[in-house]
């Protein structure tokens, strides 16, 4: 039985979890933060897990080297990442690897092999099944605008390469222009809101993220325009959107448990378990059927958080067993 | 009565001396953060570990000289973020071009150097406000990285990063060089005409210095040293990211503001500056080590700064009164 | 006539500012080894023409010859390769730098194109032994009081072995110790051949040092002759252009009122343990050589720095006042020496200088009373007679005009104490005068008048007591029938003078 | 002849030479481009332009008086996601939460002008250390218990329009008249603007250093809590981050205006036409279908040029 990549065998339970957080303060940190603490708890109990070091490199890739260096410096025994960049951890992350230190990387994914796993919903499936419900609903016919994330950034980028294929099978769709903003609701609103006097006529919006679809909404409703087909996430305020403004949505969701599941992972590849190098995390389609379950919860989360799936440790078992 | 002035043996080193003047506070904090990092992190005396430390230290660094540079001779600039994106960018795409890594160096230099002295040329002989040109810039800038790499990549050979960001420590040794460069800089007449720009450019200018020459030739190292930066930068992660940069602004500035470099231009030494970056680095090191959790970490960080400015304020207040 | 050639001349020079015309058609030749005087009251345009000669301002019209031959363009480091060297009103120094980078600045010595600091020490220790500048020379010249840095800034332009030295107001903030000096080293290097242009407001300097003088007024030459067989009314009245009257105001022994000053072993900055009292309706001077804690003693009663006394008791409040607001409460007012940096703000308007102090005391319905300001300013102008567009930014305002600005704002106030930090430096003679008729009404009025003066006449005529400080201490009150110019020196030197205790 | 005293007059008063490139941009833009110029959307971008307008009242207060406010986005951060927690149930209207919401903007403000004044800290170190502490504020607040805005005066602020001028309009003009007021009309201005030219004398002249910094930095938390309403207002709901993009804005708007960014100069009639440009600026980038390289290189361009017609004056 063969182990996980990085892994050497030599270090004993309990093990201390070190997450290197980008950016600590955005809502859905916040909830993924709290999926991985109560996962860290558990492990706990079962006398797995010592110690949970968080440290939130404020944005800033540079300082999030600086503080993984910190960790193999201060050799603990796992590693969970959010990346702040693709590329520039790559170094750092190798040389955690080769102190074997398990390095378990998700959601923002780094380009490097040299870690124990990479966890992840798939982004260009993302881009694609949105835009596949999107042109299904225009009939492969109509102008539609893109709303991106922030420039530079590979989810951004990666989602909206998944949907290019698809828009390109379908010449009847015009990508009238797209946007590039945070992934915020403020910046989102206003763009879209200048694009609607721009243009009198706009059959859909493919939003390639939660907070996006909401911003647009709104601007749509604000400006007493008829809502239009809008793909979206899971984010709160998009789905009570939908479901207020009766609008055709469609949403998927990039779960916060990602990061109990990263700990996880990386607990059991200490115990010597072979975890895959990359575990895909299927992505669950929120449409008209399912709304109501999720809007059913909404309260139990921030109102300008994210509603995610339940999550448990037999699914948990179930995707690091895939190959 | 003897009206000879007491004329220094060594006025160079007198006057170097001098200028440590009102530092001691800061320096005593960052030795203090030093210590307690080397008590919590014993690695840090080997030389593994100083290495990958003066490694994190290093572009920050770069940034803050080349940030404190431009406040001394009374600019600003905040178009050091992107420009850092863009120096690594450069060297991403053009090291795995023809002219190899090398060519790439020169890329780099001369994007460095071209944009500086250009916003140079337009701060100085237009009479606009650094802060805004350099706004205006960053917009620019950021978008010409885009548009040169859209999502991080690129090429960076592995010698290349295990030459300046290996086990070794190239990158203090290459900071030592710097210093001695900008030393031997300040002892031009450019250099010390730097001070005299930033403190009274019309006496400055009635003194014979060339005041808009000088303008533009800080603008020009101080966009080679934010290049050479992201150079640094794109050797260090092993690819270029075209937004890697941009929490350098404002963190160059604040380096050099605690290092005691005045924003009104004239004020200040670059060892303060340097101090002040160093600083800014060994805080975030000390924190993990601690184990202090996020909140405590922002808190923390706001107070270290502050304290560090206030804290010398007092001191001196207090040996006064 | 001489046979030697000038080696600076003005032809028929002009210049002008945003349409006003500043210089008309002036002529001007500087002789090597003569001494000559520019004179003219404030806004004459005297600066205006040194920067003509020095490069740091272009003609609108007329030629500048250097050596016989005309320049066209000619710039700063034109002028200075020309061999021509410029102490200017206004420091041209920078703070952080020392003084010897200072004095070096923009004509440093070189070696493999690095500043020579073996070299820029000897040199300049060399030029701040001539004019008796005794401070470290790596000193940052931030640290030095103003009278210091005018020593430096004179360094400076002898550090570039002038062949034309062009002095301008050189000894205004310099005491009469430090004034004598420099004109021994003036008297020198004209001996050696440098030709020197000198300009001064102190007619009895100008009198004892120039050969020559050219006058100005309203940007023309008003006269231009040798200063041989010229005499000290003479002299006033080529300047002033009619008979000048008596310099000072006749002196008037103060009927002594309230006491409004006294502090017992009050401490301030370098100030120590000195005793003082002062009643209202007197004219007190205060003395030394420059920098001996005199400006720390006026800054530490008016709240403006920590001061510290065993007893005080200022305008009726029984302990020292602990701000300036404080101060300005009980009745204090302090015109600072350097206006520019102090006393002013330059890219203010005039009118809001004037207001200033006082706003706050107009209001209408809560806000400020346009109307009630636009009188008042327009009363303050024409009481001190400043003319033309109170809307102007102050920085446009000759020297003169601008200290008068300077103190005019006060008045409002109606302030029961005046201290006053060298109030006519560079202030031409007829607005000398008028100013010092104003003091002299003030005290009058029972208003009571420190009088902190680098020039030494004005505290022998004009005050009711003189002290006089050294190394922060007070070494000799001297009273109006003793306080002669010796006996001041004397005691700022420290020479033992006994002076009589108040 | 006329043509040249009137481009005179207009390079003489940077407020008017502001407004009159915000007209020449609408003009040019109406003509060239659909959907610009429609009352709708001039109603669209002056609303935009409030909360810049708004953040910048105090920006420009601040850059008058010689400092700088680094803490802006973080304050609007804050206040969007404080007062959710904070509006009491029992108080239908809002006004509670709005009222304390403000004052503990109007503290953080004080708070930046207390460390100025009391650990003669900069204003750009004291203001970027507070930005951070808010930051960790926001982690303890952020994300855990936030609930979307019920608060009647909140949303009365996002959606009424009273008269056909939306309720954020109305607010800016308000904020308007009161720091022209202020600038001009009352000594607190006056003193202000002397202490941001020459600390020095302004002191000397008996202005009170210490109360008028404190003042103008609680004023600047203040109105960065009233922008940090209307966005809450006009987005539903607070976020962490919803303060961000106003710091720079805010900046660029007071020196575009016309005010030296060394202080002691300038005046809000400027930072208003300021506010008006870069919004239009953003508006027309956004409608212009490029990638996203060359829109910011055209953004960027954009400040350039209009800083090379109004900014000419504005450095020494
Ligand atoms: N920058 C300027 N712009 C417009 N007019 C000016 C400017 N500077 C000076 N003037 C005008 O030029 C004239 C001469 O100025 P100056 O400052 O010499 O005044 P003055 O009344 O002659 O003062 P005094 O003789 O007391 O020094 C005045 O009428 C003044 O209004
Ligand atoms: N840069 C300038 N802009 C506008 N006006 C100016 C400028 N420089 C000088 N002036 C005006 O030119 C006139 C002459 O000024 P100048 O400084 O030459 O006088 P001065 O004779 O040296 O006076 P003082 O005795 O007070 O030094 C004054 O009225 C002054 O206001
Ligand atoms: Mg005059
Ligand atoms: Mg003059």
């Amino acid at each position: 039985n063969a182990a996980a990549t990085c892994i050497k065998g030599d270090r004993k339970a309990p093990y201390t979890v070190g997450w290197a957080n980008i950016y600590s303060v955005p809502t859905w940190m916040k909830q993924t933060e709290g999926t991985i603490a109560d996962e860290v708890a558990t492990l706990k109990k079962q006398g797995l897990v010592k110690d949970l070091m968080i440290t939130d490199a404020q944005g800033n890739a540079q300082t999030q080297i600086q503080q993984i260096q910190s960790m193999v410096d201060a050799n603990i025994d796992a590693i969970i990442v959010e990346a702040g960049s693709s590329t520039a951890l790559n170094r750092v992350i190798a040389d955690a690897c080769a102190k074997g230190i398990a390095v378990v990387n998700f959601d923002s994914l780094v380009d490097t092999d040299k870690l124990t796993a990479k966890i992840n919903t798939d982004s260009n499936e993302w881009g694609g099944a949105a835009a596949k419900w999107l042109v299904a609903q225009l009939n492969g016919k109509g102008k539609i605008v893109v709303m991106n994330g922030p420039a530079g950034v590979s989810v951004s980028d990666d989602r909206r390469k998944g949907a290019q294929p698809v828009l390109a099978a379908n010449p009847g769709i015009e990508v009238i222009t797209e946007t590039n903003t945070e992934y915020n609701v403020a910046p989102a609103q206003e763009a879209i809101t200048s694009l609607l006097f721009a243009h009198p006529d706009i059959d859909g919006v493919l939003s390639l993220g939660g907070a996006l679809s909401a911003g647009s909404v709104m601007a749509f409703d604000r400006q007493g325009r008829a809502q239009v087909p809008t793909t979206g996430e899971n984010a709160r305020q998009f789905l009570e959107l939908w479901k207020a403004k009766k609008l055709k949505g469609w949403a998927t969701m990039q779960p916060n448990w990602l990061g109990a599941l990263s700990v996880y992972a990386a607990v059991k590849a200490l115990q010597g378990q072979d975890v895959p190098a990359f575990i895909k995390v299927p992505l669950p389609v929120i449409d008209d059927t399912s709304i109501d379950s999720y809007l059913a919860k909404a309260k139990d989360f921030p109102a300008d958080g994210y509603i995610y799936s339940p999550y448990d440790q037999a699914l948990f078992d179930k995707l690091l067993a895939q190959h | 009565m003897n009206l000879s002035p007491s004329s220094p043996r060594w006025l160079y080193l007198a006057i170097q001396r001098r200028r440590n003047r009102g530092l001691n506070g800061l320096y005593l904090v960052v030795a203090a953060f030093l210590i307690v990092y080397a008590i919590l992190f014993p690695g840090l005396l080997s030389i593994g570990g100083f290495s990958k430390f003066s490694q994190n230290w290093f572009p920050l660094a770069l940034v803050t000289m080349a940030q404190a540079l431009l406040m001394l001779n009374g600019g600003i600039s905040l178009a050091i973020g992107p420009l850092v994106s863009l120096g690594a960018v450069v060297a991403a795409i053009s090291m795995g071009g023809p002219a190899g890594a090398f060519g790439g160096f020169v890329a780099v230099v001369v994007a460095g150097l071209v944009i500086g002295a250009l916003t140079g040329l337009i701060v100085a002989y237009m009479r606009l406000p650094a802060i805004i040109v350099t706004l205006a810039g960053s917009f620019i800038i950021t978008g010409v990285a885009l548009l040169l790499l859209p999502r991080p990549g690129g090429y960076i050979p592995d010698w290349l990063s295990q030459a300046l960001a290996g086990h070794q420590p190239t990158a203090f040794a290459l900071l030592v060089v710097i210093l001695i460069a900008w030393k031997l800089f300040l002892a031009t007449p450019t250099g010390i005409g730097l001070y005299a720009v930033g403190d009274n450019p019309v006496g400055a200018f009635r003194s014979g210095v060339p005041v808009e020459r000088i303008r533009v030739v800080s603008f020009a190292i101080s966009g080679l040293l934010t290049a050479l930066a992201g150079l640094f930068v794109a050797a260090q992660t092993g690819s270029g990211d075209p937004v890697i940069g941009t929490s350098f602004t404002l963190n160059s500035m604040a380096g050099a503001v605690l290092g005691g470099v005045g924003f009104l231009g004239g004020k200040g030494t670059m060892r303060g500056a340097i101090a002040g970056s160093l600083l800014l680095s060994v805080m975030i090191n000390v924190m993990f080590f601690l184990g202090f959790p996020p909140v405590a970490q922002y808190v923390a960080q706001g107070v270290i700064i502050v304290g560090a400015v206030a804290i010398p304020v007092f001191a001196s207040r207090w040996r006064k009164a | 006539m001489d046979v030697t050639m000038p080696l600076v001349e003005a032809r028929g020079v002009s210049k002008g500012f945003f349409g006003n015309p500043v210089l008309k058609a002036v002529d001007i030749a500087l002789y090597p080894g003569r001494v000559h005087a520019l004179l003219g009251e404030n806004g004459a345009g005297k600066s205006t023409l040194i920067n003509l000669l020095s490069g740091a301002l272009r003609p609108d019209g007329g030629t500048i010859l250097m050596d016989g031959r005309p320049v066209t363009k000619l710039t700063p480091q034109g002028a200075r390769a020309a061999g021509v060297a410029v102490v200017q009103q206004e420091l041209s120094l920078a703070a952080e730098l020392s003084i010897a980078e200072n004095i070096g600045l923009g004509a440093t010595p070189r070696r493999f194109g690095l500043i020579d600091y073996r070299a820029l020490r000897d040199r300049a220790a060399a030029v701040s032994a001539l004019v008796g500048l005794t401070e470290p020379l790596d000193m940052p010249v931030g640290d030095l009081p103003l009278g210091r840095r005018q020593m430096v800034e004179i360094a400076k332009a002898l550090f570039r072995r002038p062949r034309v030295l062009i002095l301008d107001e050189p000894t205004s903030s310099l005491s009469a110790h430090e004034a004598g000096v420099l004109s021994g080293l003036v008297r020198t290097l004209a001996a050696g051949g440098v030709a020197v242009l000198y300009i001064s407001h102190r007619l009895n300097e100008v009198q004892a040092l120039c050969d020559h003088v050219t006058v100005l007024k309203d940007g023309m030459v008003t006269a231009d002759r040798s200063l041989a067989d010229v005499s000290a009314e003479g002299l006033v009245r080529l300047m002033v252009g009619r008979d000048p009257g008596d310099a000072f105001p006749a002196f008037a022994p103060a009927t002594a009122g309230e006491e409004l000053i006294r502090v017992d072993g009050f401490s301030a900055g370098a100030v120590r343990d000195v005793t003082f009292s002062a009643r209202a309706g007197e004219i007190i001077g205060i003395g030394g050589l420059i920098g001996q804690g005199q400006e720390d003693f006026l800054l530490g009663l008016y709240g403006a720095i920590p001061a510290t006394a065993s007893k005080a008791e200022i305008c009726g409040v029984g302990h020292l006042l602990a701000s300036v607001a404080a101060a300005t409460a009980a009745g204090l007012a302090y015109v600072p020496a350097d206006r520019k940096k102090e006393g002013l703000v330059l890219t203010h308007a005039i009118s809001a200088n004037l207001l200033l102090p006082s706003l706050g005391r107009l209001m209408r319905r809560g806000l400020r009373d346009r109307t009630g300001e636009a009188s008042l300013v327009a009363d303050l102008a024409r009481q001190f007679s400043i003319r033309g567009d109170t809307d102007r930014f102050v920085q446009a305002l000759s020297g003169g005009n601008q200290q008068k600005v300077a103190l005019a704002k006060w008045l409002p106030l109606a302030p029961r104490v005046l201290l006053l930090n060298d109030p006519t430096r560079g202030v031409d003679v007829g607005t000398k005068r008028e100013i010092y008729l104003m003091l002299r009404a003030f005290a009058d009025a029972g208003k009571l008048i420190v009088l902190l003066s680098s020039d030494t006449p004005e505290l022998v005529h004009l005050c009711d007591r003189v002290v006089v400080f050294r190394q922060g201490r007070v070494v000799a009150t001297l009273a109006h029938d003793k306080a002669s110019e010796e006996a001041i020196v004397g005691a700022a030197m420290g020479l033992g003078i006994e002076g009589v205790a108040a | 002849m006329k043509a040249a005293s009137i481009t005179r007059i207009l390079f003489r008063n940077p407020p008017l030479l502001t407004l009159a490139l915000v007209a020449l941009v609408w003009i040019v833009a109406g003509a060239t481009l659909r959907g610009f110029g429609a009352v709708g959307h001039l109603r669209y971008i002056l609303e935009l332009s409030a909360i810049i307008g708004i953040v910048a009242a105090g920006q420009t207060l601040v850059i008058l008086v010689g400092g700088i406010d680094l803490s802006v986005g973080a304050v609007i951060t804050v206040t969007a996601i404080l007062l959710p927690l904070i509006s009491p149930d029992w108080d239908s209207t809002g006004i509670v939460g709005v009222v304390v919401t403000l004052a503990v903007a109007a503290v953080i403000g004080l708070g930046n002008g207390m460390g100025q004044v009391y650990l003669s800290v900069p204003a750009i170190i004291m203001t970027l250390a507070m930005a951070t502490f808010l930051q960790g504020l926001l982690v303890l607040i952020a994300g855990g218990s936030a609930v979307s805005v019920t608060n009647e005066a909140v949303i009365w602020l996002g959606s009424a329009r009273p008269f056909g001028v939306p309720a954020s309009i109305v607010v800016w003009i308000l904020v308007a008249v009161a720091v022209l007021i202020i600038i001009h009309r009352l000594p607190f201005g006056a003193r202000l603007l002397a202490l941001g030219a020459n600390p020095l004398t302004a002191r000397l002249s008996g202005v009170n250093v210490n109360r008028t910094t404190l003042a103008v930095y609680a004023l600047a938390g203040l109105f960065s809590g009233v922008a940090g309403l209307l966005v809450l207002g006009m987005n539903r709901q607070g976020y962490v981050g919803i303060g961000d993009p106003y710091l720079m804005t805010s900046i660029a708007a007071v020196v575009l205006g016309g005010t030296s960014i060394l202080g002691g100069r300038g005046s809000y009639a400027g930072t208003i036409p300021g506010a008006i440009l870069l919004v239009t600026t953003t508006a027309l980038i956004t409608v212009v279908n490029a990638s996203p390289g060359w829109r910011s290189i055209m953004f960027g361009s954009l400040i350039l040029a209009l800083l090379l017609i109004s900014g000419r004056e504005a450095q020494r």
